[in-house]
């Protein structure tokens, strides 16, 4: 600042504490394009985006939570119920017979099941003053064994299939695969909407840092928090659709093992675990990045178990990264 | 000098550019009580928290029974034998009484478990001591705020302590607890043991004290035996200071119409049954010492609280329900006394502090702010409170100085032109030059015809603000007066 | 400023070393035939010894193979042979996670023109896939129950069976689970059912749930479990409840059994079980990667599912038949 | 009003204190009711058995609780230790095998094992109290790992533990099943030093207020990473045994685990917000509660599924309860 030979290393420091995850991106893609066998292929590419649609839409949900201090642990649930209830209206209800009508009603029972579970959530943090962890973990745990027992209950086999065809352009079939990606980028242009340029979004970010300083400017602190824990069952709904037509059928399994990839795409995108700092703008970085590691090393053959551990440790490193920066700045 | 315990010499400290402490030179005897009277802000908690480890000095020297002294942290502090009793409780509400009381270090048995016998023992002769009613096994969280403060200070007695610092112990003890505690210090310079003694209650000061420190605006202004004062004396050198800061002056007129009024409000036993009106133009200050229930006045006004009793009306309109959007749609504004937690996004730049007020009134029907508007309003604020920072968009309001942050958390409010303020010490931790700046923007905000509401424990800026004062003491409402009879000593005198 | 430049440089160098880990090979291989294998997972003794059976095949007759596993995720299977058609796999052979789930995965390779071969675990649904190597489970976990009523009946004993049930989006479980029924009812005589005991295919659940069938219904006297996978808790629970004894030996406790693995023909061999469906692991793998060289070549198969008829070996026909059995070397 | 408010404030009191006997007591008497093989000292003693393992667990998770914090890692490094003893036997040394097969050896590998998930604990206790990371993240992230180096191992397949130890994990002193036993063991001691040594009262003192913990001078930082290290020694213990009762450890083993502990330790009065728990009875009782569920729903033939439905509707009213008086922030 006092010495101007400092300006333009300042400047790096600001793009690198703001958006660390952008050059390790576009650094992870050049090495892939390079030393990755038919990454760069039209049909791998198309497959990229596609795998990253539904993490995209289900990330930018959590992101409203995180950017809260708090964690939405049952969008995964609400992915399975909404996958399981949606394949029954348009598979096994009375209404299966006719697809123009079951699939728009399974679409708003899906998103329908976010929007409930969300409303549960919010209310649980703000009315019973739990803390999100924990509410979410308990109806992650209640949602799934509602799923569970109901796909049971309605079919001989767990999974649901014999879906309408129609349903599966949602999921990218054939020459429609624009369409789940479409859905994903409006969903994030619509959450980026929401937090840079409604009062809902600054007042996200407000609470985020200092709840009680929001409170006394006026900020209905509640009301935004149960808002947010909507939006963020909401999205995991509108994911289970895309899901469920991706893979055409209704599976009480859908959403069992993505959570990980989920938060992880979130905090190593660069939101704050403890509130206030961050967006959506950070998590589609965070999806590209964690779907292209995903994706590369699957080409490469490289085991699950070992993305795994690579998630893990890039979540430990990207929390502790945010830890030293900020405590040099003295934030903290 | 072989009786000196501790002594300080040229102990400087400031926080944010602005000077605490201007070099405290100050001797403690071995087994003497010494008072040290000051007004809040005076500089007295600072002091004894260099002492006590909790902050580090920026320059001087202590020593301690001729050792040189510098405390790295409480712990250090403790260890050396210097014991602490805080104003705000220090007790583990889930442990017992003897747990607490040991809880630094326990007695041990052969193979490292707690001797719950021995520890029994000594808690039991400690609690007879003080003969409270309780019994070694009881939990801190079933006892009164009084029990607990003796407890506290049992706590500091059972190590082996050389000084003890008692900050404000008898605020929450009833005159039998307090009895018992003075008979307790007593013994304790008896057996050799240097008192500190913090106290706004002077009787008490003198009747406990050898000697007594008069400390002000962070320089010690007197230090004699405590017979060599009388008590008008005490409070004309705690307050007798010249006027150091100006008072700007700004023509206005107070109208009739009431702005703000409040009747017969209390509040978990600590506001009692106060009731004020304000009329618009009017400045009212609220004087009251540190827990006199005047910080918690003001959250109850605004909603921040809920009100046990009592009825509030602003703009003529009885409001059934408080909250702070309910008295923001009033157009209320309330600035509070700790800006770092209560007021600002410290982490955020100014532009995201500016707006969040406002914001709800920039909204489109589909919630979008309107971005321009909103920088223009910021742009506006900056330039008439002229806050001085150089990009508001990116820099963060904690790195501004003391003064401007408040500047800031004043942009926040008077965007809204609210009609009624409350503003609980609007100029703490801010430096002179901004101190001017910022009555400006209280007299004019009058000016234009708010209802304003000051409260501060500097008695000199109420005068120099304020048309009108009240005065406050234990959540009562002990004085009233217009500007005509301001008068220091009365007004200390009503807050003692 | 430095640190940060140095974490994003170790992250690079991390991702580089991991991408320089994986074999690129195949980046300009000729003519080399490249299978991929897609695995639900390993759990079972079977599995492994199925799993490396295929991978021996496969590179015996000179091609390359590439395995992924799915960890029990469905979607991810999904995601995965995605990933291996982008790599321009030249067939696919897969056990699938999901029978349902799996149905998208084929249309993917019919659209990329890619074989698919399924082994051991069956598709249900409208799609099929080229060809399904599959034991015929229905059939043998009938056989296996009613030979062992056989058995009983001849010696005039009366059995009250557990009944343990696999997971139900795993077609396997609902076809053996359809075979025992059929079974217990055919012979009421000698078998009647007094519990069933979902399982998930998790062996902490079988075990709990094992542990309270037996405690809700001491009169049992017989578990039927549809895979050897199941035996360490079902022995476990014995040895509990003083009854892992052999044949004979007082307080005996009959099992009969499905897969005819190492474990499983052991505990036939020892004389704690009855009997055992045994499915040959060596001789799907081999008609999987056969069929799968085949579909490359472009020759068809006379029926899409070729069955592994599998061997009934009882405690009566052990020494006759237990020999053919593939697992029968491992035998100590 | 105000009497009112006082009354539902007693009995609120008295739900949150007493709540989990009164419900213990309601379920055995309807399962009892309802099957009659429930209420016989053969299932009770079944109920402690399959309740030990995750019972020594809950042990653990209680001090790290106490001090306000969460390992949601608990089930996935039960797995990791059981499969480094399951790999242990497929590795084909002789030397080592002979070690497994050798009551002394198999305790010394046991021993080296536990001390493992000691060093699990210490990482995380590390990254939780030096670098300001919050729990529910950090052990989220370094399970994961955890999970993905078992899978490595294991190559996902399911690996048999050694028969010695299956044989203790199924055994019986007299009448009394060993795990029982190891878990009443784990209860003394460990109610013990909570109860009656300075370590176990500065624990206390921590979750009840960090900063007056460390004005009074207690090593925070010090004994937050010893209350992690606990927690992920029983948790070693309590998965070993676990592995031991089914005799293999394969890919799915221990997931969902971490749900049955908190739960547990929940339900037996401890808060999540620190300062306040018990191992006897608070740990005892909540895991013998969830096991008694589970026990006697099966019991009753129902669903699987409803289980899963049950333990997170008795985890949601656990921490419902405990949250009602708490003040923080919302978050």
């Amino acid at each position: 600042m006092r010495n101007p030979g400092e300006n333009h290393e300042r400047k790096v420091l600001w793009m690198l504490r703001d958006m660390p995850i952008l050059p390790l991106l576009v650094g992870s893609f050049l090495l892939a394009i390079a030393f990755v066998p038919h990454f760069c292929t039209v049909y791998n590419l198309k497959n990229y985006l596609l795998q990253s649609a539904d993490l995209l839409i289900i990330s930018c949900g959590l992101t409203f939570v995180v950017l809260n201090g708090g964690i939405d642990f049952s969008v995964t649930s609400v992915l399975t119920l909404g996958s399981v209830l949606g394949a029954y209206i348009m598979a096994l209800s009375p209404l299966a017979g006719s697809p123009a009508l079951s699939i728009p009603v399974a679409i708003l029972a899906m998103m329908a099941v976010g929007l409930l579970v969300g409303l549960v959530n919010g209310l649980s943090v703000t009315r019973l003053r739990m803390p999100s962890f924990v509410a979410t973990l308990a109806t992650q745990l209640i949602v799934l064994g509602l799923a569970v027992q109901f796909a049971s209950l309605v079919s001989d086999t767990a999974s649901i299939a014999g879906l309408p065809e129609a349903f599966f352009v949602l999921g990218g079939e054939g020459r429609y695969f624009f369409v789940p990606i479409l859905i994903a980028f409006s969903v994030w242009l619509f959450s980026h909407w929401l937090l840079a340029r409604t009062i809902f979004g600054k007042r996200v970010y407000a609470i985020g840092v200092n709840p009680k300083a929001s409170f006394i400017s006026g900020v209905p602190v509640k009301k935004t928090i149960v808002q947010l824990m909507i939006i963020s069952g909401l999205f995991a709904g509108i994911a289970s659709i895309v899901a469920t037509a991706r893979n055409q059928v209704g599976m009480p399994s859908l959403g069992d093992k993505m959570f990980l990839t989920t938060i992880a795409s979130v905090i190593v995108g660069g939101t704050s675990t403890s509130g206030g700092f961050g967006g959506v703008g950070k998590t589609l970085l965070g999806v590209l990045f964690i779907t292209l590691l995903n994706n590369a090393m699957n080409l490469l053959g490289v085991g699950w178990e070992v993305i795994m551990i690579v998630l893990g440790a890039l979540i430990v490193v990207s929390a502790a990264g945010e830890y030293l920066l900020n405590h040099r700045q003295g934030r903290v | 000098m072989a009786n000196v315990a501790l002594q300080l010499s040229d102990v400087r400290k400031a926080f944010t550019g602005v000077q605490v402490l201007h070099g405290i030179n100050l001797d403690l005897r071995a087994g003497e009580a010494l008072g040290l009277v000051g007004e809040n802000g005076a500089g007295k908690s600072t002091l004894m928290n260099i002492i006590g480890g909790v902050i580090a000095m920026d320059s001087g020297r202590m020593s301690l029974f001729g050792e040189p002294y510098d405390p790295r942290s409480p712990l250090s502090a403790t260890e050396l034998g210097i014991a602490f009793v805080h104003q705000e409780l220090n007790l583990f509400a889930n442990l017992t009484v003897a747990e607490n009381l040991f809880i630094a270090g326990f007695p041990k048995t052969w193979f490292g478990a707690i001797d719950r016998r021995a520890m029994r023992r000594k808690a039991s002769e400690c609690i007879a001591r003080f003969s409270l009613p309780v019994t070694p096994e009881t939990k801190v969280e079933s006892l009164s705020v009084g029990i607990r403060q003796m407890i506290e200070i049992s706590r500091a007695l059972m190590r082996n302590t050389r000084i003890m610092i008692f900050d404000e112990p008898t605020t929450s003890l009833s005159k039998r607890e307090k009895e018992k505690l003075f008979k307790t210090i007593n013994e304790l310079k008896e057996r050799g043991i240097s008192i500190v003694y913090i106290s706004h209650i002077l009787e008490d000061v003198f009747r406990l004290c050898d000697r007594i420190t008069v400390l002000r605006d962070g320089r010690i202004i007197a230090t004699a035996p405590a017979a060599d004062f009388s008590e008008s004396q005490l409070i004309k050198s705690m307050v007798g200071r010249e006027m150091t800061h100006l008072y700007p002056t700004v023509e206005k007129a107070i109208g009739s119409t009431v702005l703000l009024e409040a009747s017969r409000i209390s509040w978990q036993g600590i506001v009692k049954d106060v009731s004020l009106k304000i009329r618009e133009g009017e400045i009212v200050g609220i004087y009251g010492l540190m827990g006199a229930g005047r910080t918690e006045l003001a959250k109850v006004l605004f909603g921040v609280e809920q009100l046990d009793k009592g009825e509030v009306t602003m703009n003529g309109v009885k409001l059934a329900r408080l909250s702070p959007e309910i008295c923001i749609r009033e157009q209320a504004a309330f600035i509070t006394e700790d800006r770092f937690n209560e007021g600002l996004l410290s982490t955020k730049p100014v532009d995201d502090n500016l707006d969040l007020v406002k914001m709800a009134d920039l909204q489109n029907r589909m919630g979008v702010v309107n971005v321009g508007e909103r920088n223009r309003l910021n742009q506006q604020a900056i330039r008439d409170l002229q806050i001085k920072v150089s990009d508001s968009k990116r820099q963060l309001v904690n790195s501004l100085s003391g003064g401007n942050q408040q500047k800031v958390v004043f942009g926040k409010w008077v965007m809204k032109k609210p009609r009624i303020l409350i503003l609980d010490e609007p100029t703490r931790g801010v430096d002179v030059g901004a101190k001017f700046e910022i009555y400006t923007i209280i007299l004019n905000l009058a000016k234009s015809g708010s209802a304003i509401l000051i409260i501060s424990s500097e008695i000199e800026e109420l005068i120099g603000t304020c048309d009108r004062m009240l005065v406050m003491k234990h959540g009562v409402v002990t004085g009233d007066m217009p500007k005509s009879e301001f008068d220091r000593e009365k007004i200390l005198g009503l807050a003692l | 400023m430095r640190k940060c430049l140095i974490l994003h440089a170790a992250l690079l160098l991390a991702i580089a070393v991991l991408v320089g880990c994986g074999d690129r090979k195949d980046a300009g291989a000729g003519k080399t035939i490249t299978l991929g294998l897609s695995y639900d997972s390993l759990e079972s003794a079977w599995l492994v010894v199925n799993h490396q059976a295929v991978t021996e095949e496969a590179q015996r007759r000179g091609a390359k193979v590439i395995s992924v596993m799915a960890e029990g995720d469905a979607a991810k299977q999904n995601v995965q042979i995605e990933n291996l058609l982008a790599r321009q796999v030249d067939a696919i052979i897969c056990f699938p996670k999901d029978s349902a789930a799996i149905v998208k995965s084929i249309k993917n390779c019919r659209a990329a023109g890619v074989p698919i071969v399924m082994i051991n675990r069956p598709v249900s649904g409208a799609i099929l896939p080229d060809v399904q190597i599959i034991a015929n489970n229905q059939d043998m976990a009938y056989k296996v129950l009613k030979s062992f009523a056989n058995m009983a009946r001849a010696r005039g004993a009366t059995y009250k069976v557990v009944l343990l049930i696999g997971n139900l989006s795993d077609e396997n479980a609902v076809l053996r689970k359809a075979g025992h029924q059929r079974a217990l009812a055919e012979n009421s005589d000698v078998l009647s059912l007094v519990a069933e005991v979902p399982t998930e295919w998790n062996q902490d659940t079988a075990l709990k749930g094992l542990q309270n069938a037996l405690q809700a219904n001491p009169g049992a006297s017989l578990i039927v479990t549809p895979s050897d996978y199941l035996f360490p808790p079902i022995r476990a629970v014995l040895q509990q409840r003083s009854r892992w004894a052999k044949r004979g030996e007082p307080g005996h406790f009959a099992v009969v059994s499905f897969d005819g693995d190492e474990v499983g023909m052991q505990h036939l061999k020892d004389g704690y079980s009855w009997a055992n469906a045994a499915q040959d692991a060596h001789l799907e793998a081999k008609l999987a990667v056969e069929w799968a060289f085949n579909l490359i070549a472009g020759r068809q198969p006379p029926q899409r599912v070729i069955y592994d008829e599998g061997q009934i070996v009882t405690a009566g026909n052990f020494n006759e038949v237990a020999p053919n059995v593939w697992s029968y070397p491992l035998l100590r | 009003m105000k009497a009112n408010q006082h009354l539902g404030n007693a009995l609120l009191l008295l739900l949150t204190k007493h709540g989990v006997y009164a419900a213990l007591l309601t379920l055995v008497i309807l399962f009892s009711l309802a099957n009659r093989q429930f209420c016989t000292s053969d299932n009770l003693l079944l109920i402690l058995q399959q309740a030990s393992p995750m019972g020594i667990a809950v042990v653990g998770m209680v001090f790290v609780l106490l001090v306000a914090g969460i390992d949601i890692s608990v089930g996935r490094s039960m797995f990791l230790i059981s499969t480094v003893i399951g790999f242990l036997g497929t590795i084909g040394n002789d030397v080592l095998g002979a070690w497994l097969n050798h009551s002394w050896g198999l305790a010394l590998i046991l021993g080296l094992v536990v001390v493992m998930g000691g060093m699990i604990g210490l990482l995380n206790g590390v990254l939780v109290a030096r670098w300001h990371m919050l729990p529910f993240i950090v052990t989220l992230a370094t399970g994961s790992i955890m999970r993905g180096v078992g899978l490595k191992l294991s190559g996902s397949a399911s690996l048999n533990v050694p028969p010695k130890l299956v044989t203790l994990a199924n055994g019986r002193v007299g009448f009394i099943p060993i795990v029982v036993v190891v878990f009443v063991v784990v209860v003394v001691i460990f109610d013990y030093v909570l109860r009656h040594t300075q370590y176990g009262r500065h624990l206390m003192a921590i979750g009840a207020s960090a900063k007056n913990a460390n004005r009074a001078g207690i090593k925070v930082n010090r004994n937050l990473v010893i209350a992690y290290v606990v927690c992920g020694v029983l948790g070693a213990v309590g998965g070993i045994l676990s592995a031991g009762q089914i005799g293999s450890v394969a890919a799915g083993f221990g997931e969902g685990n971490e749900f049955i502990v908190i739960s547990a330790a929940v339900l037996g009065g401890t808060s999540l917000f620190g300062g306040k728990g018990s191992i006897f009875p608070g740990a005892v009782i909540g895991i013998i509660l969830i096991t008694t569920i589970m026990n006697g729903l099966a019991m009753m033939n129902a669903s699987p599924f409803i289980y899963t439905i049950a333990k997170g509707l008795v985890i949601f009213f656990a921490i419902a309860l405990d949250s009602i008086r708490y003040r923080g922030e919302l978050r």
